[in-house]
């Protein structure tokens, strides 16, 4: 095997396999866990019957979803209404190019394998760029249903992701010019050098910008409080009111990478991605950093993927639990919500941590 | 250059959150509402009709079926009636016993409101844990007369049974347990930012304009108007009961939340006087066998969980009422909505629906 | 049908019951007071009945006595409780129906019933302009006896479905078999179909 | 490089074709799904020249921006399923011929002059060591002045879009 057939070929498509099929496991035990999180919430049990305490419940239900029958309404707009759930599950997948989820590498052969598929030097900026293509997915699939209720959906959903992407990108803003770079790698290693993660970046911590961040993920990802586009109590589910189905499956597994994407980020950002958490004590540095320093690169990695998919469960637990607590914002709300509050904030976020990089220059 | 149409959308009956089958014709201007048409009778049975063709007493199974949120209030109501017409006299423990499981129903159905209004605004939670308090009332009824849902557990001139043994003390432990549970509540919700954002200034409706539209329950005390049947026309032993009657300011939904909570409260310390003074001797009182009321006729209310439910019987002598006639509040207050979400967004629709608390079996009859 | 026996008067009771007695006692009412004062004329008849009296007013005067009762001081009779018809056709024959009014005041804590009489066919005039509520009781009224209100603003059927053609309340209407095609289920491509069972 | 070109003429191809279904279809969201396409292919056409930022940048605000806004319009003007109105005006067709003329036979010539080799410019921007920090300098250093004015420009029209858009009183 030629090195140039491993290094652009082999190596890549083996880790997409591996990023693809982990985020599946990942969803479908999400959106257990979901259940589980929520039934402990409200004083019940959840899901128990399939396997157990219901461990299999999920991938029950994909495999109802999966076989059953694919009804596509005489009325639609076929091509786009086929086209909708592709176009919005893509962007949610191809945004994982760039998460790098653990530091270290191991070889295989004479290549060096990372844990995470590129590292670009505009990553931050693509992630921005390819996430906001996820609302056509959405407006597609409430216009093509050619029906009232995904309509609303739909509209509703483009003016909610349009506005919430302008404070989601200036809370970015301040990270980028923090870390000096928009690789996400750059990122977390300006974490690492810096020896603080920017959550806590002296002397302006970054926590109005996780507080931004998040809250627009958690817009971004239509989740309660913010599930407008699909809120089921008024407007019955929707954009994807008219699927069925797998096509409905792929709207659902969209969120859900979706959420798991914000998390990501989260960590990446704020949290120094696959740093390990060391309460600011220097020497648990070292061992925090490598539960199997026998196994050398690899073993970093497999400790770095723990602290991060730590670090990313808690911002899903956050998810959840705002899940059980929130009534739901009302669509006008909402709006006003963003652009009057969210994006001066954002502005006001940015020029305070500019100020601040400056103080801390001298 | 462009101008916009308005839309027209269906709501119903086949939608989550119109608690049934309530149909709404919505024209909307982007999301605001410019009119609303509710179209009724989806779950028309015809109890008036049927109430016609039974006996006086079979025709209490029937009003079982029409409020099935709060059926011992609409078998209270009736068989109050009854009485009113045969002008039989309740003995006091019967009365007080209609009493308590009068004001338990109050409780039970206002908790499945709070769930459903909660949920209608995303707050999945609080559906939840009013279920689990419900539950405990459904078990005290269930073990009462047996039934969970559609009790029959009046009879013309009494109550069919007894409490069982340890009854009292299962719904003193209920009346124990309540209070704690309500904080609960009030911290998911009372002083949440999302759920005053979605409830102040929403379906506002002042007093007079209330009366105007026949309100009555709880929707016409958040207005203000301080009317409530157990103060201003007593029956059974409320006027020996000490309680208040919470009244809102503004009308708005948030006011009839408040309003609604207060009452679980006031209704949890009716319980306990009740179940305290609670006297003995019979049950049932005199009534004969065959009821044949004289002629005559009488309209007769009772403060319902959702508002004044009235039962207006005309006798011509017979075993059968010649024409029986219930009034439903949710009938009533339901008029209101068009008028309510006027101008509101759609998501306003449904914070309505669930502040008005209607039942459509109970709409529709 | 049921044949209507509109020549026997229905017999006096024979002896006077102590316990009907106290059902018909008359009760003191403010607001029927009043109402003799200012508007004597449009009564026709009081009775009472578990301590309410029971005003049967003009069909022409209704819309005024009405208005009279809710805005008068004395009287306050702000909520319109109930509206509902009775077939009368069992009771007295002619005219067949009653529509009967329940007010109650909720600062006076007094209830009235006032009743109007209207044959088949006739109308009465609409109380909606005094009271906005009475909207769906009329509309009610009329989908179940077919009494027309005049002046109504949006008289439909409301409980049956649009197309129906009975009015169920009224006591000719039977209570059970399917001798009769209501017009339930017919759309107008299926002018063949009868009943929706075959 | 010859997998490179081989892309290009993908890409331009996807991008022409894309451009002609946007001023052919009769559905104005078909059109406007269409113009996504041929943004994305533009800015694949930019990665391949390793100007990663203005492919980045042509996504954000081109497809992730603007078009969103576009089918918003178009989804509160138009109602769904109906095309637009009316047969185009017979001149319409003669003027775009002309005017499709003339522009081929202007880009014919530059070619023809130039030759078809792409300038330089590739080269120094992937030397300087990622293009955005290139075009950063650019903006903010250069051509400082012009980018103020622009924004400048902008705020103008931002402001004379929320007052045409107020409610009069």
């Amino acid at each position: 095997m030629s090195e140039t057939l491993l290094r652009f070929v082999v190596v890549p498509v083996a880790q997409i396999a591996v990023v693809i099929a982990a985020l599946l496991l990942i969803v479908v035990y999400l959106v257990l866990l979901e259940r589980k999180i929520n039934a402990f919430m409200q004083v019940r049990l959840g899901p128990r019957r399939v396997g157990w305490h219901g461990l299999l419940q999920t991938v029950a239900d994909v495999i109802k979803l999966f076989t059953k029958e694919d009804i596509t309404p005489r009325h639609v707009d076929r091509l786009v209404f086929l086209l909708a759930p592709v176009v919005i599950i893509l962007p949610a997948l191809a945004a994982f190019a760039v998460i790098p989820f653990s530091g270290g590498s191991f070889r295989v052969g004479s290549v060096g394998v990372r844990a995470w598929i590129s590292d670009v030097n505009v990553g931050l900026l693509y992630l921005l760029a390819i996430t906001s293509l996820g609302v056509f997915g959405v407006v597609m699939a409430g216009w093509s249903s050619n029906s009232k209720y995904p309509m609303l959906g739909g509209l509703r959903s483009a003016a909610q992701m349009v506005s919430y992407e302008v404070p989601l990108g200036l809370s970015v803003v301040s990270i980028l010019m923090l870390a000096g770079t928009a690789s996400l790698v750059g990122i977390v290693q300006a974490q690492e050098s810096a020896g603080r993660w920017f959550l806590f970046w002296t002397p302006y911590p970054q926590i109005l910008g996780l507080f931004l961040y998040f809250v627009s993920g958690v817009a971004e990802t239509n989740r309660l409080p913010f599930d407008l586009p699909e809120a089921e109590n008024e407007l019955v589910a929707g954009f994807h009111t008219e699927y069925s189905g797998m096509k409905f499956a792929f709207f659902f597994l969209a969120e859900y990478i979706n959420m798991v994407l914000v998390g990501c980020l989260v960590a990446v950002l704020f949290f120094g991605g696959w740093l390990p958490v060391t309460f600011g004590i220097p020497g648990l540095r070292e061992p925090l950093s490598n539960f199997f320093p026998f196994w050398g690169g690899a073993g970093a990695m497999l400790t770095g993927f723990f602290w991060f998919g730590l670090k990313v469960f808690l911002v899903l637990f956050l998810y959840l639990w705002m899940r059980a607590t929130y009534p739901r914002y009302r669509y006008d709300q909402l709006m006003r919500l963003g652009w009057k509050v969210f994006i001066p904030l954002g502005l006001g976020h940015v020029m305070v941590t500019a100020l601040a990089i400056l103080v801390r220059r001298g | 250059m462009f101008g916009t149409t308005e839309m027209q959308i269906n709501m119903g009956p086949q939608h989550p959150s119109t608690h049934g089958v309530l149909r709404l014709e919505l024209k909307l201007d982007g999301e605001r509402i410019v009119d609303t048409r509710p179209v009724i009778g989806y779950l028309h049975r015809g109890c008036e009709k049927l109430g016609e063709d039974r006996t006086y007493a079979q025709a209490i199974v029937y009003t079982d079926r029409m409020d099935y949120c709060a059926a011992f209030a609409e078998n209270l109501v009736y068989a109050e009636a009854v009485e009113r017409l045969l002008g039989v006299e309740v003995p006091p423990r019967a009365q007080y016993m209609r009493v308590v499981l009068a004001e338990l129903q109050r409780i039970a159905s206002h908790l499945i409101w709070l769930g459903t209004h909660a949920m209608d605004i995303g707050a999945l939670t609080v559906f939840v844990y009013g279920m689990r308090e419900r539950e405990f009332i459904l078990d005290l009824f269930e073990s009462y007369c047996g039934a969970r849902l559609t009790y029959n557990a009046v009879r013309v001139g009494g109550m069919p049974e007894e409490f069982p043994e340890g009854w009292v003390e299962e719904a003193r432990r209920f009346c124990d347990v309540l209070p704690s549970r309500l904080d609960e509540y009030h911290q998911l919700l009372t002083a949440n930012r999302i759920w005053l954002a979605r409830t102040r200034g929403v379906g506002t409706i002042d007093g007079k304009t209330a009366l105007d539209w026949g309100m009555t329950g709880p929707c016409l005390r958040g207005s203000g108007v301080a009317y409530d049947v157990r103060k201003a026309i007593p029956y059974e032993a409320y006027a020996d009961l000490d309680f208040d009657v919470p009244i809102g300011e503004a009308g708005d939904t948030y006011d009839r939340y408040l309003c609604r909570m207060e009452e679980i409260r006031q209704s949890r310390r009716i319980v306990l006087q009740a179940l305290d003074k609670l006297p003995g001797g019979e049950i049932r009182g005199k009534v004969p066998r065959r009821i044949k009321p004289p002629k005559g006729e009488v309209y007769h209310v009772n403060e319902g969980p959702r508002g004044e439910l009235g039962v207006y019987l005309v006798s011509d002598g017979s075993e059968h009422a010649y024409r029986c006639r219930f009034r439903s509040p949710n009938f009533v207050n339901l008029q209101a909505l068009p008028d309510m979400v006027r101008g509101h967004l759609v998501a306003d629709v449904v914070a309505v629906i669930g502040t008005l608390d209607i039942v459509l079996g109970c709409v529709d009859r | 049908m049921d044949d209507v026996d509109n020549k026997t008067p229905i017999p006096p009771p024979k002896k006077a019951d102590p316990v009907e007695e106290a059902l018909r006692a008359p009760a003191p009412s403010r607001a029927l007071d009043r109402l003799g004062e200012a508007l004597g004329d449009a009564i026709e008849d009081v009775a009472y009945h578990c301590g309410v009296p029971i005003v049967r007013v003009g069909r022409d005067r209704i819309v005024e006595v009405a208005r009279f009762l809710k805005e008068d001081s004395g009287s306050r009779m702000l909520l319109l409780a109930d509206l509902c018809g009775v077939d009368m056709i069992g009771l007295r024959g002619a005219p067949r129906f009653d529509v009967v009014y329940h007010l109650t005041g909720p600062d006076t804590r007094e209830r009235i019933t006032l009743k109007v009489a209207v044959e088949e066919g006739g109308e009465v005039p609409s109380v909606t302009p005094v009271w906005r509520g009475a909207n769906w009781h009329e509309r009610e009224a009329f989908d179940m006896f077919g009494i027309r209100f005049a002046g109504h603003p949006d008289l439909r059927r409301i409980l049956m479905p649009e197309e129906f053609d009975a009015h169920p309340l009224r006591k000719d209407f039977p209570l059970e078999g399917r001798e009769k095609d209501h017009g339930f289920w017919r759309r107008p491509e299926d002018e063949t179909r009868n009943t929706y069972r075959d | 490089m010859e997998a490179q070109f081989l892309m290009f003429l993908a890409l331009a191809a996807v991008a022409l074709a894309a451009s002609v279904m946007v001023i052919t279809r009769r559905n104005l969201v078909h059109s406007a799904l269409y113009l996504i396409v041929t943004f994305f292919a533009v800015a694949a056409i930019y990665v391949l020249l390793h100007a990663e930022f203005l492919g980045v940048v042509q996504l954000l605000v081109y497809a992730g921006g603007i078009m969103v806004l576009f089918l918003f319009v178009i989804l509160l003007v138009e109602r769904p399923g109906t095309g637009p109105a009316g047969k185009p005006m017979r001149w319409h067709a003669a003027a775009s011929g002309v005017l499709t003329l003339l522009v081929a036979a202007i880009l014919g010539a530059h070619f023809l002059r130039s030759g078809m080799a792409p300038p330089g410019g590739t080269a120094v921007l992937g030397a300087s060591g990622g293009n955005l920090e290139t075009v950063s300098l650019a903006l903010f250093r250069n051509y400082l002045l012009p980018f103020e004015v622009v924004s400048v420009l902008l705020l103008v029209a931002l402001v004379g879009a929320i007052v045409l858009a107020r409610p009069r009183a």
